[in-house]
């Protein structure tokens, strides 16, 4: 278990940082009474609680009466976009989301699609943004969501979020927003840099635990619950308290933001450099996702002729963790949604690399990877049928 | 997720590459589902397979099959290597995860398309053989 | 933060084992990879989720294809019930549920109710037992579910499950049992013991992490998702797996089961010296619920003529935790349902005390609460004006 | 959840008792909504609350503000007694959960309710007070 992984896979999970770690031991050893009790005991694990939601408020820019605590962010997502859906199904029934949102997202209006509702999935331009005059043109009087991702999980693009709530603002029409890949990356202020009604975050992408997120709600905002219990989360999420979760979220959060700008203009220097060195070492690469509109973490490209799962076994063998595609499909036989949504036929589409960067990688394990790469794409292509099609010219179909 | 065999037969995968003038060349699979197989095969005039090599787009169980399936059937007969199947392949590899088996089956038949170019160009009938499919996805996703 | 306690609200929430507490440190530290990733940093992880499952159905006496995560049993109570209801919503419209069940089912069914179903809720006799002659009254043609807990989580009662499956058998009804009180205390095979379909557990009430549950579904029984998303969970219950606390629910169950017949009967000893003590030294006080079919840990009084929260805050200044109806409840105006259910009068239901006794507790420490325990009531019913009125024979209200 | 104060008036409640033959005595609460709190007060000739008790069948909240109560209404006359709110009740506790402050109600009703049976004991009619609610907890309720 203790041999050398050089992680690139953070935009599929993080390392915890080491201080989340150790609150969450104490609150094990030493606050596991019911927050919900009478007694100093449990009263007190309230308070700790709140005190979390409140530092999480802070750094997001908002009240903490607008935070409640979810098992993660796919709940979060369900229960914004499901609980909007049904609460005001009287109202309307049609909803706008876009062609490369996480499963979280696609599924659960999968879900309402069965409910009765109609869903305009609008596309993205191959840069990997959405296309704002389809999503315009999408609009109708019975509009009652509009979930967009702030920024995507494969490619990094980010989305025009505050252009998409100034365009509806004089509608009404609720704004929620799958944040669980910009939350932990930049400095964000909910209200001021985004403005949605509704935002989703999850720990285990900025150095927490897996198993516990968020749904901010705004203020005058009411959705239906997802599920029902307990008077927990202003009886609006139910179930005992996840409370080592929540400390650790909120201090994962804490943590990942301080010296932000530095970080991020070090993960970003990094993931140039990496770009570069690729674009320079390896032909026939495609970048996917705008440059400039990008987080800083995140590279995908696509390497033709040769299929992910087997790029990443190979690079295993090196102790290098990175993806292809988002991991929740892995195992599947379907090539990325996200890479058919710019635009890439299956063949390129089934061949792509992640790269996520995080706070905790160095340019001698980008080096690293320059290293064993080049080599594993020129193996993997000379075991490739499509190659050898190509190089004899004779096309690929 | 794979045994060591797997991950032996893809890091080194044995038989990869082309046949000039092959006696027999077959490829199965399309990009959509995400491998595609092609299979060389030299017959020998007394009906024997002298020599197999494979090329594969794939995933790990996808290279590992394929190179696999080119050891089983090197030294057969024609109608031995019909006899190999996607379980011989599997078992042969000590196993393949539940969603990868359609891999083996792609690889069996790759090394069936391969022959049956093989009887084409020679205008052979070989007892058992049937015209090969060009993907065997639809079929593996039914079973599921 | 480090005076001394005396635990008495095992049915609140647990101590979490410190075996449990070391195996998450361990997950935290060393396998954060996600379980769904090609690599094997990410690989290993849905191997240790796999040897978790495979523990905790060992110990439950089923299949691990038939143990689902959840994040509590609030969820999983939700899932069975919501998930059975709206998937056979067009064979049936009726569910039956008992009046003592937690708000995590009764409100689920307030919501069935809200979406067209029909919902009976049979009641239970002064002795907190299911009223069986009503149970088979209330099943109709268009019944598609029941759910009845295994054990009360107030007062302690079993309910008789294996009954209900055995006089359903031949019908086309779902059984699903809430058993967060039941697991955990005995050795409970769900097959021989119980058959039913569904079963819910909660972590922390085992010794365990609060925010990780299952829901166990019976081999062939098919409900719809309460949420969607990625692919986890033989694709029933997306999110990124909460992989700490899976370990730690499997972990904590094995050691809790671990001598489990001399726990109970430690436990037992305690608890009926406890109840004898108090029905010796106190005056006017009712046990709740039947004293034969109870679970070993549960000791539940109502002291007439006094409140239960201002017990317990006279006990907290002694260090000594309990409660009075369930924590969930707590700060709520309503008195306990389940006490109601039981037929106690409102201001009898309010003054309920309960004690849930757990492996760490001692003799002495049930010792000390006897030792306080009567002056608490006598300075609490001097206080009181029902108290007053009875002294005086005005009669109550 | 409670402050100090409300502890220290829980644990140590002043003016706890009866007081028999009092001058006034008011009843208000119910056992459903789990508080009754009951103000026994001693008026003197010149119209000046001299003792107050209580006894209250409640929460902590309900016992420290019955208790607050009867400190903040003695030795004051009658008309003064009537201005003291429940929010002073509260506040002289440094404060309340919310879910609590109905306490707070309870107590300034329980003295107006007290007064109450003074005047009619007395045939007077005290400017300013009103006849007292049973409860207060609907009014609480419907607030949230
Ligand atoms: C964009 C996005 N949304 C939602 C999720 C789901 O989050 P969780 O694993 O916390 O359910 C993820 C990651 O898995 C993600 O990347
Ligand atoms: C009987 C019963 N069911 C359900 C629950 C809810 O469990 P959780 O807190 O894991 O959501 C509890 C405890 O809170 C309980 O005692």
């Amino acid at each position: 278990m203790e041999e050398k992984i050089i992680y690139f896979d953070n935009a599929a999970t993080t390392k915890i940082h080491d201080a989340v770690i150790e609150e969450m031991i104490d609150i094990y050893k030493n606050e596991y009474g019911n927050p919900s009790s009478v007694y100093d005991f449990g009263n007190r694990v309230k308070t700790i609680i709140e005190e979390s939601r409140k530092s999480l408020a802070t750094n997001l820019g908002v009240d903490p009466k607008e935070i409640f605590f979810t098992s993660g962010a796919t709940e979060a997502n369900n229960w914004a976009i499901l609980g909007t859906a049904r609460k005001y199904k009287n109202k309307g029934k049609h909803i706008i989301t876009s062609t490369i949102e996480h499963h979280a997202v696609l599924h659960s209006a999968k879900q309402l699609e069965k409910e009765g509702f109609d869903v305009t999935y609008v596309p993205v331009t191959e840069d990997g943004i959405l296309d704002f005059e389809e999503f315009k043109k999408a609009i109708r009087d019975d509009t009652i969501l509009i979930s967009i991702m702030a920024v995507n999980n494969e490619i990094g693009t980010i989305q025009p979020i505050k252009k998409i709530v100034e365009y509806v603002k004089d509608k009404d029409i609720l704004v929620h927003t799958d944040a669980v890949q910009l939350i932990g990356k930049k400095n964000v202020n909910i209200i001021k840099d985004l403005g949605v009604d509704m935002l989703s975050l999850s720990g285990h992408k900025i150095h927490g635990p897996k198993g516990i997120g968020a749904l901010y709600i705004k203020k005058g905002v009411i959705i239906q619950n997802l599920f029902f219990g307990g008077g927990q989360e202003k009886k609006k999420r139910p179930g005992t308290e996840n409370v080592a979760g929540i400390v650790a979220l909120s201090k994962a959060l804490e943590l990942t933001l301080e010296n932000i700008e530095e970080k991020e203009n070090k993960i970003l220097e990094l993931r140039d450099y990496y770009i570069e060195k690729v674009i320079d070492k390896i032909p026939f690469v495609r970048l996917n996702g705008s440059k400039q509109k990008r987080i800083p973490g995140n590279a995908n490209f696509s390497f033709s002729f040769i299929e992910g799962e087997s790029m990443l076994l190979a690079l295993d063998m090196y102790g290098i963790c990175a993806s292809s595609g988002s991991a929740c499909t892995s195992g599947s036989l379907d090539p990325s949604h996200v890479l058919l949504g710019i635009g890439l036929p299956h063949a390129i589409a089934h061949g792509s690399l992640r790269v996520s960067i995080s706070e905790y990688n160095t340019k001698d394990e980008i080096d690293y990877l320059l290293e064993v790469l080049p080599g594993i794409i020129d193996k993997l292509r000379k075991m490739s049928p499509l190659y050898e099609d190509f190089i004899k010219n004779k096309g690929v179909n | 997720m794979y045994s060591k065999k797997v991950m032996d037969y893809f890091m080194n995968p044995r038989n990869m590459g082309e046949i000039e003038d092959a006696s027999g060349v077959g490829t199965v699979g399309n990009a959509k589902c995400g491998d595609i197989m092609r299979m060389y095969l030299n017959v020998s005039e007394k009906g024997i397979i002298e020599d197999v090599k494979f090329k594969t787009f794939g995933c790990g169980a996808a290279i590992a099959t394929s190179s696999m399936a080119t050891e089983l059937v090197v030294g057969k007969t024609v109608q031995e290597a019909l006899k190999v199947t996607n379980k011989a392949v599997a078992e042969a590899l000590d196993g393949l995860p539940a969603n990868k088996v359609h891999c083996s089956l792609l690889a069996e038949e790759a090394i069936n398309a391969a022959l049956w170019d093989y009887a084409e160009k020679n205008n052979m009938n070989i007892e058992g053989l049937k015209p090969p499919k060009e993907d065997v996805h639809e079929e593996y996703l039914e079973e599921e």
